[in-house]
């Protein structure tokens, strides 16, 4: 099985590798495959992780089992259905009963029959509930620590300290000169009511600059990362290139890019 | 109009402002709810909703097939993908050991092959993918176009190289007659004189030289051409400054946009 | 609502507040102030300015080349009878950016009803895909071309970051549209799409809030709107006032924040000194 | 000869990318089969992260945070696997909780523990370091920490019930923590751990990131909110000289160096041909 599997790995690393060289029928069966294959592996990941444990189980946890009442009796029923979802003397996920928990039910039920298009509109109520929340989680969140927090930390000594006036990777007056100009003058950049022109356009110009040196910054940054993930990659064909998995990343290249060139080849005679 | 309309703006208004305050409220339940189960509600919503996304994707996978459409052929690897993972996560579970629901986890699952040997391989593939394409990226749009641009490129640069083992075995001197001969193309298409330029270059070099010289030629001093330092003083303050400056900006952007949401001044994301 | 409104409401909810306050507060998370008092008094500068502009009030917003962009470039996909590709980001409806990408969809909605150009939105998320569906739909409907809108206009591929990334560079290379679109949050997914949008030479414009993404999004995309641009967007699109008004008054929060900045640090000097005994600092720290 | 050179300049800033893409790969694969094995010297934060751990009390709660899968594992994994070593190598008892935010992220710390704790250091699950493994719910998660840990996390990755797990006794909410560490590769992630737990209540933190968020992260590491960054691979090989235990970080070095200075090439090449070209174009137009 671990062989068959690294086989089928090495395979879709290079068949998606061969998008570099253009759109081919290998990466179109790699990218169709992995299109399926993923939503259907978040369609059970979410259900075993979410609405199974995390709903039914605060619906019906196992610690208020019991078969007289009506609500359980609703549960061994669904349990009959599907024995591995509703296991026998309910669910122990470790919640409490909470009732309330048939709202986001009620929503995601909601979310479900909006298929049906004289029903088209159930689904704005769970965008609704969806928007609300996150509006009012992120205001908060935000304001605390992107604007105000960021305040704070751009409040800091320019003079009258015993800081150093220059110092290149330390603390010293001149760094914190720098922070708070280049700060002051990129806020000022997306200040909307007014145009970039004369001494404001000057200023702003600034700000362009030290936006454009945290870009290049962060380029440099993602080239660095992304080359990290590259290695990882390739360490994974180098392992699976040993006899253990039979070869498998050097007879699978091998192979690809003799179809690809022949393909190739066959295109530039039918062409010409 | 009424469940269209109006109740999915009290929804989000009505949450909005509940898990606004619950930050400011000290009360049990309320609390509970901003703090735990707002998200959790909304995570339920989602993991119904991927349902949703599934049945669309299968269905238009199904017409391509049926019409036999331009590239059927691979929407058949789609449709067994999501029906096979779909197996995996529901029907068949390859170790008996697992309970349902833990199967999605546990080791020696279907599932897990799965994971292992397609999702995780293509998913890192993809991601690998970047290191070609921001070198791609980075050659194309790495001109000295103007004053900004090349900001752009010198951060960038400075970055890659100085924060990499091969980069600190650059002596700083070697950056010094570098820059003496980039002064000397910048006065060289400045003044448009040889010989002004040959006097700039001459000196340059000769300057640097007697400096390096009774300093012994070090390494890493003077630090400001010492690329590890330089890099590390150039994502410390001038790129600090512009990120937060950015920061700032989308921290306020984020909180006027909720507000709006939440008082219900922009409505258009449910088709108003 | 008039201005002797606004000032009467804010003056009842503040006299309530006090009362609240005198009474013990109950339940209110005490150390928290400064932040409930922030966001009280930037809420009322938004809804003061929304009220303003819905009066009528001139009110000037500096261009954005970006956003005259989006015309221009649904404008070459009709010239050249090619598709407008439009991508609302990876993320769900619970980000912010997202429902803003959604609002900037239904404004390009619009755009291609009016040019009777065809229109591919493939989403990540199942509730972005009903909420972007309701945006496209009600654009067709107010432009009067109800039927140009079809449901799989809007059409689901998966909720796997790379995966999407996959099936969207599919879609880019067999259907070559002509304008690419991208608005909302993003991941390391935005230079595979903008890339690959470069290659098949369409024009490119992008708007996130996704910082460590907006440099990409730079170098490979024609326009981009950086970070709070990308809000102001619907405002510019739109142009509706209370819109419009409500950016002013986000730039008013940004001059009390500038001079706050400022300001601190003078008092920070002052306090170093130990000439002004308040520490700017302690009062901004909310925990 | 200077006429053949410029041409050729010309020709190799015109070229097809997908040149550019072969000999990436190919420099990026060279060095990883036939290492160089440069020496690597420790950045600022990468010690502060070092000496933090080094400062922390005997006998120390250190909560880890996995936000990372397989796509991102070459940059985090490494980070973990030292910092667990630097950690367990100390023996001053110090307890290693492990919580993941994200779903593969248990698959990665199971891995991670399984090399460091069991195979090198020969600890006791349950007593020295415990796997509390997956909880969906990203800030949510952060939050349930935050206010009480036993109500997100009611069992174990195992399924053990956290009353029967020993070094679980007197932890009961994130405060009980002394220190900790995420190894983040984007959303849920460090943002998160810095606004819902470590702000508000002043828990020390550092954290491990992917290079493309060190951007993003370095307003808090500079605002003292998190105490030392490891960025990306190069962070990693840093933190594996501090711990003098070399690593995938460290031999990743030697790719990562030549291919740095092959883009810069390119980038270099680029800008020739570019100017020539400029040049060449303003002669055509009769300057």
């Amino acid at each position: 099985m671990d062989i068959l599997g690294a086989w089928i790995a090495v395979f879709l690393t290079l068949a998606i590798f061969s998008f570099l060289y253009k759109d081919n029928p290998f990466y179109k069966i790699a990218e169709h495959l992995f299109v399926g294959i993923s939503a259907g592996y978040w369609m059970s990941f979410n259900f075993w992780t979410q609405i199974q444990p995390n709903l039914f189980g605060r619906l019906w946890p196992s610690e208020h089992y019991s078969d007289s009442s009506l609500w359980y009796g609703i549960y061994d029923m669904l349990g009959f259905v599907a024995r591995p979802i509703f296991p026998a003397g309910g669910i122990d996920m470790g919640h409490d009963l909470h009732m309330i928990y048939l709202f986001p039910m009620v929503l995601g039920i909601m979310m479900l029959l909006s298929i049906y298009k004289p029903l088209n509109w159930m689904a704005r109520w769970g965008i609704a509930y969806t928007v609300g929340m996150a509006a009012g989680l992120r205001a908060y969140g935000i304001l605390n620590s992107n604007v105000l927090g960021q305040v704070k930390n751009t409040i800091i000594p320019v003079i009258g300290t015993d800081l150093p006036f220059f110092s290149l990777t330390g603390d010293s007056y001149f760094n914190n000169l720098i922070i708070l100009v280049g700060t002051v003058t990129g806020l000022l950049y997306f200040y909307f009511s007014r145009e970039q022109t004369g001494n404001f356009g000057k200023v702003t110009k600034v700000g362009i600059y030290f936006l454009m040196i945290s870009f290049g910054a962060s380029f440099g940054f993602a080239v660095m990362g992304r080359i990290s993930l590259l290695i990882g990659r390739l360490l994974d064909l180098i392992k699976y290139s040993g006899s253990e998995f039979h070869h498998a990343s050097i007879w699978v290249l091998v192979a690809m890019i003799v179809l690809l060139g022949y393909s190739a080849y066959q295109e530039r005679e039918s062409s010409s | 109009m009424l469940w269209k309309r109006q109740i999915p703006i009290m929804i989000v208004s009505g949450i909005g402002f509940a898990t606004l305050l619950g930050w400011f409220i000290d009360q049990p339940t309320f609390k509970s709810f901003v703090d735990d189960d707002a998200t959790q509600w909304f995570d339920i919503l989602a993991a119904f909703a991927i349902f949703l996304g599934g049945l669309n994707l299968f269905k238009l996978q199904m017409q391509k097939i049926l019409r036999k459409k331009k590239g059927w052929q691979y929407s058949l690897f789609a449709i067994g993908g999501l029906i096979f993972a779909l197996l995996a996560g529901f029907v068949i579970k390859g170790n008996p050991e697992a309970a349902w629901g833990s199967h999605v986890t546990a080791k020696g699952t279907l599932f897990k092959w799965m994971f292992n040997y397609m999702v995780a391989p293509m998913q890192a593939t993809m991601f690998a993918l970047l290191a070609f394409y921001v070198a791609s990226a980075s050659y194309r749009a790495f001109r000295i176009r103007n004053f900004e641009a090349t900001l752009l490129l010198s951060s960038g640069i400075i970055i890659m190289i100085g924060r990499v083992p091969l980069g600190s075995y650059i002596s700083s001197w070697f950056i010094l007659y570098l820059l003496v001969l980039i002064g000397g193309i910048v006065v060289n298409s400045f003044f448009k004189n040889k010989q002004y330029t040959a006097i700039f270059v001459g000196a340059g070099i000769i300057l640097v030289s007697v400096a390096g010289n009774s300093m012994g030629w070090p390494l890493d001093e003077p630090g400001i051409f010492y690329l590890p330092y330089l890099q590390e003083w150039i994502y410390r303050y001038p790129n600090s400054a512009g990120s937060r400056s950015i920061m700032i900006g989308i921290g306020l952007g984020i909180f006027g946009t909720s507000i709006r949401y939440i008082l219900g001044i922009e409505r258009s994301y449910i088709g108003e | 609502m008039n201005d002797r409104d606004f000032m009467i409401g804010s003056g009842i909810f503040t006299l309530i507040f006090l009362g609240y306050w005198f009474f013990g507060a109950p339940y209110f998370i005490v150390e928290r102030f400064v932040m409930f008092l922030a966001i009280i008094v930037f809420s009322g500068i938004l809804i003061f300015n929304t009220r303003k502009a819905q009066r009528g009030e001139e009110i000037f917003l500096r261009t954005i080349p970006g956003l005259k962009a989006v015309e221009e470039a649904v404008g070459r996909s009709t010239e050249m009878g090619k598709p407008v590709l439009f991508v609302p980001g990876i993320s769900d409806m619970d980000q912010v950016e997202t429902v803003a990408g959604v609002i900037v969809l239904s404004h390009v909605s619009k755009m291609t009803a009016r040019y009777e150009t065809p229109l591919n939105v493939p989403v990540c998320r199942a509730i972005v895909m009903k909420a972007a569906r309701e945006a496209c739909k009600e654009s067709y409907l107010v432009e009067g071309r109800p039927d140009m809108f079809h449901e799989d206009m809007v059409h689901y591929v998966t909720d796997e970051q790379f995966a999407y990334a996959a099936g969207v560079n599919g879609i880019m290379v067999r259907e070559k549209p002509a304008a690419c679109i991208y608005m909302g949050k993003f991941y390391a997914e935005s230079l595979i799409l903008a890339e690959t949008g470069n290659s098949i030479g369409a024009i490119q414009i992008a708007g996130t809030a996704s910082q460590s993404q907006i440099p990409f999004f730079v170098t490979a995309c024609d326009y981009t709107l950086i970070g709070e641009e990308f809000f102001a967007a619907s405002a510019y699109l739109s142009d509706k006032p209370e819109l419009v008004g409500a950016v002013k008054g986000q730039d008013l929060i940004k001059v009390i924040i500038l001079a706050l900045t400022i300001g601190g640090v003078f008092m920070r000097i002052l306090f170093d000194a130990g000439i002004l005994d308040l520490n700017i600092l302690n009062i901004l720290t909310v925990r | 000869m200077m006429n053949y050179l410029i041409e050729m300049i010309l020709k190799l800033a015109k070229v097809d990318r997908r040149w550019i893409f072969l000999i990436i790969g190919l420099v990026v694969l060279i060095p990883l089969m036939y290492p160089l094995s440069l020496p690597v010297r420790a950045g600022k934060d990468s010690q502060q992260v070092y000496d933090f751990v080094e400062s922390l009390e005997p006998n120390s709660k250190i909560l880890l945070s996995v936000e990372y899968g397989p796509s991102t594992k070459p940059e985090i994994h490494p980070m973990v696997t030292s910092l667990l070593r630097h950690l367990f190598g100390l023996k001053r008892g110090h307890k290693v909780y492990v919580t993941c935010l994200w779903a593969d992220g248990q698959f990665m710390a199971e891995e991670a523990l399984d090399e460091v704790a069991v195979n090198e250091y020969g600890l006791t699950y349950g007593e020295d370091f415990v796997l509390l493994g997956f909880r969906p719910g990203a800030e949510a998660v952060v939050k349930g920490i935050v206010s009480d840990i036993r109500k997100v996390f009611t069992i174990d990755a195992k399924g053990t019930k956290l009353a029967e797990i020993p070094m679980m006794e007197g932890v009961n909410r994130f405060e009980d923590f002394d220190f900790l560490f995420s190894g983040s590769a984007g959303y849920p992630g460090t943002t998160e751990w810095v606004l819902f737990a470590s702000d508000p209540t002043g828990v020390p933190m550092s954290t491990g990131t992917t290079s493309i968020i060190v951007n993003e992260m370095m307003p808090y590491v500079l605002g003292g909110q998190i105490q030392g960054i490891l960025a990306g691979m190069p962070g990693a090989a840093e933190y594996e000289k501090l711990i003098g235990v070399k690593g995938i970080g460290t031999s990743g070095m030697d790719a990562q160096s030549a291919a740095h200075f092959v883009i810069v090439i390119f980038i270099f090449l680029g800008n020739l041909g570019y100017f020539i070209e400029r040049k060449r174009s303003k002669k055509h137009q009769g300057y």
